[in-house]
């Protein structure tokens, strides 16, 4: 049994006194994040098929088909569908980009999505033409 | 999102108690600092004495059982990591192994070491959470700022192999979705060495703090046929003196493996646990250095159709609270046939209960928090539609006009 | 599991008329009628010294409520099974062979309406909000409707 | 009375100037804890967050004030103002910037006694009219580590008094120009300082606003300028505790001669300061390094330990006295 004392904490606390502080001062200073950080989505619109794997795979219900015009393959014409992201329910688990056979989706670092206007938050990237 | 009528009512019979008798009803909860979750306890007082402990749990249930029944496995297993925000890897872990039971793969060595190290990871965050709680709640609120502070060299490095933080969203069925990044062995054995050193010297402060002494040993005390009959698990078995440990009796992922000490202790009060808890977060960086360093090669995954094959099958493993225990019943559908997850903190309430007899108030949060509680995973809950299938969500004007309906009938009927 | 083990619950399953099965390995499963398996339990708790109960579950099986006891002795898992009809959710608890089995049972009775006759907390609420309205199925039974409850909860706090 | 005693009462080092080095106090006691747990502390509002605990104050002034149904209006509203004037008035006893306190008279540490007994008695009637189920135990604690701190706290005061062969505060600095208090009587400083930081509810005492238990204790129910006050009123109490116990034991504003140079007015003041700031600090490295222990615990240290051990100093100095020792007189 250790001996027993009282303030056996006040060694360590003139040495923290002294050491840098553990605080990062984060909206005063930008932190560091690492290579794997999931943030907000991406889409680079050229990449996208309209495939549906992403809308199909989403844990939650994020990702929406919207039509996006009709393309002619042979004689048949057929839909095409864009995705449209409503990011406020996004729960950055990655799967869509996971999922995504043409690598059109990608998570990006940014992580700073507070907003005032709920609307902020659907991207609608993929139907700009 | 109903109103809980029990609180008013409280105050009424506190204020009767006050005035005829001695006894003292102290309603602890739902909202109280002590709680980092809304859960009540109704305390019977006599004068700081303890007299009996009613709880009332379920104030953020969530209905996760309910709302697994109508999505796809793999969406499933997000869900169920959000069941609780610290041990959330072990959550889907646990799913997971359920769901690979059912069916015919086996998960790559490599995967399973992958599992290991992360679980660990999560196991001595945790453990220094509830480290610096007990600081907290003990009122050395030093305690608390160092070990937090410390949290953080684990916390990244989680967040460097996963990506994030909290929600790890590492695993997936027959495998783990990312490999160990390039060239982190070396970073993560040197903190796990720096980490082991701070909890050694953690120990020593508790060890020899008196008045850290004063407020945890004898605290809490449990025999061990009590805490046989009540089940208990995890640390909290561990501290009576019972060899109850998933990861040893019932080995999963790499835990037949990797060489790892078990922890018992004999003492059983507070500051038992606290001891237990310090040395198995040693011997988790312990693991986590050897299966950094002894990492195999091959895949990390297998994939598997949407569909899981029917049957039932049930799986338990050692979360940083103790056993966690997942039951899923497959119909042979997308969508599993029922999912029950039952929480170590759950399991351990009633040991709460029985040990919070007989204390004083001053013991309260320190005997109570003991278990390593947490509200949030033992209500299981979520908004959700089945006939869209979609989350249920409100927009600002409907909260806002749900706020005034409720707080100010009045307003609402102009 | 240990061979010894297994005999030694297949002669017991044998004196309840239990039906056996071996899930796969160190899994077994087995069915007993709702009247015998308090005795069964007594007897995997002091005999076979099977004591840790992992948890209860419950299930829908359409007439029946199935209300399954795991429990764990080291590597080995022990699935006791039994149901009790739907129209009459008798069940018999188990509190006083395994105290710790009340908030398990608590919740069965919360989300499956199962009665379990002999535990002293079954007139409380756990998991439901107090102004469950009556009327409404047990949230966990398939014909319970989320949108129901939504609708059914806000009207009562809305009214008060 | 001429205008310049007026003006050294309500602005410097009166009235004003306490309440604007309970603010400092305030702020130094969060910056030196923050910075020994490893973070920064206030930070952002004024150089290095000083002017955070003023900020604080003033937001609390303009915050609701919410009376509770069944509390005692009459108490609850006239109580905090009671408990602002005690440590207030008794700083105009303590000498700061010269030998002679801005208001003392021959025994004013009777007065001051009296009015740290007032203190309590005000607090434990506040936190009673409030009426809820915290509060109400807050009370038991509050009155119970009363009885406890009190006598070691006055066995230590009167130990420093009979040595000085004084009852006000002045005689017992005047006294001290050859040898401080401390030197002869070390374990009435030790525990005059540990029942004052029961006095003052800091860890390992904040017994009864211990927030992990009873949520904050006796000042759960108050709110708004009230709460502002209260607050204000511990960080005063904070700031003449510590000036008390210089006063009574390192000497007060006593320090060796600077030079000519310097105005004896700034001198004083000089060494008041440095000796309040290290008494200050004292307090908060003890209050950051100790957990809080439980009321009984508390109980049997001030009856057990520390009222022997002042009674012994005080039987101590009495034998010094009458052995003809009197190094100070």
């Amino acid at each position: 049994m250790p001996r027993r004392k009282t303030g056996a904490a006040i060694p360590e606390m003139f040495r923290t006194l002294i050491e840098k502080p553990g605080t990062q001062v984060y909206p005063y200073e930008k932190v560091n994040l690492p290579q794997r950080f999931r943030g907000k989505l991406d889409i680079d619109p050229a990449k996208c098929t309209g495939c549906q794997v992403c809308a199909m795979v989403c844990p939650a219900s994020v990702i929406t088909m919207v039509d996006f015009g009709t393309r002619k393959v042979g004689d048949r014409v057929l839909p095409v569908k864009r995705p449209v992201f409503e990011l406020a329910t996004c729960i950055f688990c990655g799967e869509c980009v996971d999922n995504c056979a043409f690598n059109a989706l990608e998570m990006t670092k940014q992580f700073e999505l507070a907003t005032p206007h709920k609307e902020d938050l659907v991207m609608k990237k993929a139907l700009a033409r | 999102m109903s109103v809980e009528p029990t609180q008013p009512k409280v105050r009424e019979e506190s204020a009767g108690l006050m005035k005829y008798s001695a006894e003292n009803l102290v309603p602890f909860g739902p909202i109280h600092p002590a709680l980092k979750e809304p859960e009540y306890f109704k305390l019977i007082l006599e004068g700081e004495r303890i007299v009996q402990v009613i709880p009332r749990i379920g104030y953020v249930h969530r209905g996760l059982e309910k709302a697994a029944e109508t999505r796809p496995w793999v969406q499933n297993m997000y869900m169920f990591e959000r069941t609780c925000g610290i041990c959330s890897f072990v959550h889907s872990l646990c799913y997971g192994q359920a769901v690979e039971g059912l069916t015919i793969y086996e998960v790559p060595r490599r995967a399973k070491f992958i599992r290991l190290i992360i679980a660990e990871m999560e196991r001595i965050h945790s453990h220094l959470l509830w480290v610096g709680l007990m600081g907290h709640w003990a009122g050395f609120e030093t305690l608390f700022m160092w070990v937090w502070r410390d949290r953080e060299i684990v916390l990244d490095l989680v967040e460097a192999i996963s990506g994030n933080r909290v929600h790890k969203s590492m695993n997936a069925f027959v495998g783990v979705r990312r490999d160990m990044p390039e060239g982190m062995e070396d970073r993560i054995v040197e903190r796990m060495k720096f980490l082991v050193d701070r909890a050694r010297y953690y120990k020593e402060i508790i060890d020899t703090e008196e008045t850290m002494l004063e407020r945890t040993e004898k605290v809490g005390k449990l025999s061990q046929e009590t805490a046989e009959k009540l089940c208990a698990v995890g640390p909290m078995a561990r501290y009576v003196g019972l060899q109850k440990d998933v990861r040893l009796n019932d080995p999963y992922a790499a835990y037949d493996e990797v060489p790892f000490d078990i922890i018992i202790r004999n003492e059983a009060d507070v500051h038992a646990l606290l001891q237990l808890r310090l040395d198995e977060l040693v011997a988790s960086a312990n693991m986590i250095s050897y299966a950094v360093q002894h990492l195999p090669e091959g895949p990390i995954r297998v994939k598997i159709p949407p569909i899981i094959p029917a049957g039932e099958h049930a799986t338990h493993c050692e979360a940083p609270r103790g056993e966690i225990f997942y039951y899923v019943k497959s119909g042979g559908g997308r969508t599993p046939e029922r999912v029950k997850v039952r929480t170590p903190t759950l399991a351990n309430l009633p040991v709460a209960l029985e040990i919070l007899k007989g204390q004083t108030i001053a013991d309260v949060p320190i005997v109570l928090t003991a278990i390593d509680p947490c509200f949030g995973c033992m209500d299981r809950m979520s908004f959700l539609d089945t006939e869209t299938n979609r989350q249920w969500t409100w927009s600002g004007e409907e909260l806002r006009q749900y706020g005034i309906n409720h707080y100010f009938p009045e307003r609402a009927k102009k | 599991m240990s061979e010894v083990l297994l005999q030694q619950l297949k002669k017991h399953a044998e004196n309840v008329n239990g039906k056996f099965t071996a899930l796969r390995k160190g899994e077994v499963a087995l069915e007993i009628d709702q009247g015998k398996v308090k005795g069964f339990i007594s007897s995997l708790v002091n005999d076979l010294r099977v004591s840790h109960l992992s948890t209860m579950t419950g299930l829908d099986l359409g007439q029946n409520i199935g209300i399954i006891y795991h429990f764990s002795r080291d590597k080995d898992m022990i699935d006791v099974k039994t149901f009790v009809p739907k129209t009459q959710p008798n069940a018999v608890s188990i509190v006083d062979i395994i105290p710790g089995a009340i908030l398990y049972e608590m919740e069965i009775h919360d989300m499956f309406g199962a009665n379990f006759e002999g535990n002293p907390w079954m007139d409380r609420k756990l998991l439901l909000p107090d102004t469950w309205p009556a009327d409404l199925p047990p949230p966990l039974l398939k014909n319970s409707k989320p949108a129901d409850i939504r609708k059914r909860l806000h009207l009562e706090a809305e009214s008060k | 009375m001429t205008v310049t005693e007026i003006l050294e009462a309500i602005i410097f080092p009166g009235v004003l100037f306490t309440i604007a080095m309970g603010f400092l106090f305030d702020w130094l006691d969060r910056k030196t804890a923050a910075r020994m747990q490893g973070r920064i502390g206030p930070k952002i509002t004024g150089p290095s967050g000083i002017l955070q605990p003023l900020a604080d104050f003033l937001k609390l002034l303009f915050k609701e004030e919410i009376i509770p149904s069944h509390a005692d209006k009459v108490i609850f509203l006239f109580a905090p103002a009671l408990y602002f004037l005690a440590p207030l008035l008794s700083m105009l006893f303590i000498p700061i910037i010269a030998l002679t306190p801005t208001a003392g008279f021959d025994f004013d540490l009777l007065v001051i006694l009296f009015l740290l007994a007032f203190a309590a008695f005000v607090v434990a009637v506040l936190s009673y009219s409030s009426a809820s189920s915290f509060t109400t135990i807050a009370t038991g604690r509050l009155v119970l580590q009363y009885v406890s701190y009190e006598i070691p706290l006055v066995l230590a005061i009167v130990t420093a008094a009979i040595y000085s062969r004084s009852l006000s505060v002045e005689g017992i600095v005047g006294s001290q120009t050859g040898l401080w208090n401390v030197f002869v009587m070390p374990f009435a400083f030790v525990v005059y300082v540990i029942a004052l930081m029961a006095e003052l509810e800091k860890p390992p005492f904040d017994i009864p606003s211990a927030k992990t238990e009873i949520v904050a204790g006796w000042l759960t129910e108050f709110s708004g300028r009230a709460l502002a006050f209260l607050k204000l009123t511990k960080e005063v109490g904070y700031v003449f505790g510590a000036a008390l116990a210089v006063s009574l034991f390192l000497g007060g504003p006593l320090g060796p001669q600077m030079g000519a140079a310097i105005p004896a007015a700034l001198q004083y003041f000089i060494y008041f300061m440095v000796k309040l700031l290290a008494v200050g600090f004292l307090i908060f490295v003890l209050k950051t390094a100790l957990a809080r222990v439980k009321i009984a615990q508390a109980t049997e240290l001030f009856w057990k330990v520390l009222t022997p051990v002042s009674l012994a100093q005080l039987a101590l100095v009495l034998i010094l006295i009458q052995g003809g020792i009197p190094l100070a007189a």
